[in-house]
């Protein structure tokens, strides 16, 4: 089953870099840098999605304690932390030529940074605690109020970072979307999705071999 | 004519590649390290043993 | 391996444990206890250091979840519904849960608040009148003796008055006056009807309290005797007999 | 009704414990003398420059003094090993962890209304018109401060390093509570009211709710020890 959804993510990221280099035009305000975007983009949402997962799970925990969902939120927050870095990264990378400086505390840059912070802390959490199902129980709660705070987070930074109304939460890159950028785009974030889910599987049987090894 | 900026591009979808790909290897090598590991295990568990180590199951 | 329980036998059994498994990773601690306690017993749980003693008696205080197997206090089902159980329970163990900063009344006044008891003064002060603390209901607990903490614990667990009481090693400590006083205190739980469960590593002070003795070795129950017939001599060398073949 | 009577109880314990021992509390107005001094040192004699920097160093020395006060809240459940007795009580368990963020804020506000002084003092800074609108401004800001808090307290009560763990896994949720307590607090020492921050009190107010209640739902899960 691992191998199938390796493969599918694969066709889908090289499918993604087709379309993000061939089919997608050269955006007129920004250049070929704009093409940084079908990268950034893709892994923020997919952060983000990872993180819900991490929600979900870490109830799912609590609710009937089965090691299944602590796996799941382990391996979620695991790659969802991977792909937060990524973001930044990619972030910075696009800011260098588009306003001169690697880090600017643009609203979106700071509030995933902030959420990367968060979500280490919560593997650092799991690393301090041998007791397993001590560590599952307060990863659960820790990954519950993380993502409680998450909406918090955007709204504060977004008015720390501008003065007045809140902008659009997530205004990708350019202003006019022609279909080819939204395709690219699309196509883009279907891949990074695959990705994420094979990480997560792969993490998780990891994870549950790990726990069945013989003493 | 803006400038393009290949390299700044390049550079962004680089990283990216070499980190997906650097997590990637780590998992398929814990995935072996746990293969092998396993068979080690099994030809002991073959013959009886004195205490029984029941796996844990939760 | 969990039996399916039938409780229409067992009205009078207080408590009952089946297939009671508990693992700290990859260490077996207990592995498959069945025990059932009645009303008006008492059953003293024998074991090397380490055998799982305390675990045991942890894991049925419902202050450890268990991994496998179910505990059953007074019918309720404690692994699924900890506060019916906790309601019943009463646990003594190493530690004394007292604030040493509060005097006796004042410790006495927070756990039977937090345990939804009445706390007026009059009712407190007859409980450290039971364990003859009254002349230090005003002292802080700082400056008491092992054997003054032992006793004003127990005033806190009567008072709660729990039908099944789990105590770790309560002789252990306790002065020969404080034994000879605690003795009669578990007696008397004992024919007002409560169960009780001791864990002990010795057969000196107290043990007179235990109808019944098992003994845990390696995480399982080698032996479960009644006391009378043996006598605490056929128990003892029972337990050197357990203890070795199981090392 | 017992559930009230039950988290009084709780923070009942706490108060007069603190009373007796006192431990908490001068630790912490040492704290905020000490952090004065800091300030002064390093950020130089310049008054307009630390006048102008007021609401961030404000709310900087009150998340300290609230680390390390908030570091504190299980210590005497652990020093007198009377965390099992609190899981074997029957019934609801977030009343205690009610009692206990309550003690906490009265504590913080505490500390934070003589840091407010000592601040006004120092720096001869005229807080008078600001009192109303920072009188509510406190209170928002410590109650979402103490209610994780008090949470990731419980959950590192227990860990080797919790003196580093407890820090790093509170600041960046608090983040949010923090751009909203100096923005209101900005407003406020400017004097122009509260009128223009209206949102930002909105923010906090909902931080505290979602807090409280995320508390509430989870506390016994961290009880267990």
């Amino acid at each position: 089953m691992h191998r199938a959804l390796g493969w599918l993510a694969a066709v889908g990221l090289a499918g993604g870099l087709v379309m993000a280099f061939g089919v997608a035009p050269r955006e007129i305000t920004q250049g070929n840098v704009q093409r940084i975007m079908y990268l950034h983009v893709p892994t923020v949402l997919v952060a983000y999605l990872a993180f819900a997962v991490v929600l979900v799970a870490s109830i799912a925990y609590l609710w009937h304690r089965s090691p299944a969902a602590d796996r799941l939120a382990h391996a979620s927050a695991e790659v969802g932390v991977l792909f937060t870095g990524l973001t930044i990264v990619a972030g910075a990378i696009w800011g260098k030529p588009t306003w001169g400086t690697w880090w600017t505390w643009d609203a979106r840059l700071t509030s995933v940074a902030i959420l990367f912070v968060m979500y280490l802390g919560y593997l650092l959490l799991r690393g301090m605690i041998e007791d397993r199902e001590r560590a599952a129980r307060y990863s659960a709660v820790l990954g519950i109020v993380a993502a409680l705070d998450i909406p918090l987070v955007h709204f504060s930074v977004y008015w720390w970072r501008t003065l007045h109304q809140p902008p659009s939460l997530l205004k990708p890159g350019p202003a006019t979307m022609s279909p080819e950028i939204l395709a690219a785009l699309l196509v883009n974030i279907v891949a990074f999705a695959l990705l994420y889910v094979y990480f997560v599987v792969k993490r998780a049987t990891i994870l549950r071999r790990e726990e069945d090894l013989p003493a | 004519m803006t400038a393009d900026h290949w390299g700044f591009v390049l550079s962004a979808y680089g990283i990216a590649a070499i980190v997906l790909g650097a997590y990637w290897r780590h998992l398929c090598r814990r995935d072996r390290e746990l293969t092998e590991r396993r068979s080690h295990a099994a030809p002991k568990a073959a013959h009886p043993r004195t205490n029984p180590v029941s796996p844990v199951q939760p | 391996m969990t039996a399916d329980v039938d409780l229409s036998g067992s009205l009078d059994c207080l408590l009952s444990a089946r297939g009671l498994r508990k693992a700290y990773g990859r260490h077996l601690v207990l592995d498959g206890i069945d025990l059932d306690v009645r009303r008006g017993e008492g059953v003293a749980v024998l074991g090397a250091n380490g055998a799982g003693k305390t675990t045991l008696l942890r894991v049925v205080a419902t202050l450890v979840h268990p991994t496998g197997g179910r505990v059953f206090v007074g019918g309720a089902d404690a692994t699924r519904d900890p506060e019916s159980a906790r309601r019943q329970l009463g646990f003594l163990g190493h530690g004394s849960w007292l604030y040493e900063d509060l005097t006796a009344l004042e410790n006495l006044r927070f756990w039977a608040t937090l345990g939804g008891h009445t706390a007026e003064a009059s009712v407190l002060r007859g409980a450290l009148g039971a364990v003859d603390l009254d002349r230090w209901s005003e002292e802080r607990v700082r400056t008491f003796s092992a054997g003054m903490r032992r006793r004003l614990a127990l005033a806190r667990l009567v008072l709660a008055r729990p039908r099944v009481l789990l105590l770790d090693e309560p002789f252990t400590g306790l002065d020969q006056q404080g034994a000879k006083w605690l003795e009669e205190h578990l007696e008397g739980f004992k024919s007002e009807g409560g169960a009780l469960v001791m864990s002990t590593h010795s057969f000196g002070r107290g043990f007179g309290v235990a109808d019944r003795a098992v003994i845990l070795v390696d995480g399982r129950l080698a032996a479960d005797v009644a006391v009378a017939p043996l006598g605490v001599e056929g128990v003892r060398r029972l337990y050197d007999l357990a203890v070795e073949d199981g090392a | 009704m017992t559930y009230a009577r039950r988290a009084w109880i709780v923070l009942w314990k706490d108060a007069v414990t603190e009373r007796r021992a006192k431990a908490t509390l001068n630790a912490l107005l040492f704290f905020s003398l000490l952090l004065l001094f800091v300030f002064q040192f390093t950020l130089g004699g310049d008054r307009e420059r630390l006048v102008a920097a007021l609401p961030g160093l404000l709310w900087l020395s009150f998340v300290l003094t609230g680390l390390v006060g908030l570091g504190r809240a299980f210590l005497v459940e652990r020093e007198n090993d009377c965390w099992d007795g609190l899981l074997m009580t029957a019934g609801d368990k977030s009343a205690i962890y009610l009692g206990k963020v309550a003690g906490n804020v009265i504590l913080m506000l505490l500390v934070e209304i003589i840091l407010l002084v000592l601040f006004a003092v120092f720096f001869n800074v005229d807080i008078g018109q600001a009192l109303p609108p920072l009188a509510l401004i406190l209170p928002l800001g410590t109650v979402g401060f103490a209610a994780v808090g008090t949470l990731f307290a419980a959950m590192t009560a227990h860990v080797r390093a919790r003196e580093i763990l407890f820090p790093v896994l509170l600041l960046p949720v608090q983040i949010p509570v923090l751009l909203g307590a100096v923005k209101a607090t900005e407003a406020a020492l400017a004097g122009e009211g509260l009128g223009g921050v209206t949102h930002w009190l909105q923010l906090l107010g909902a931080a505290d709710v979602v807090y409280v209640v995320a508390g509430l739902l989870t506390f016994d899960a961290l009880l267990e020890g």
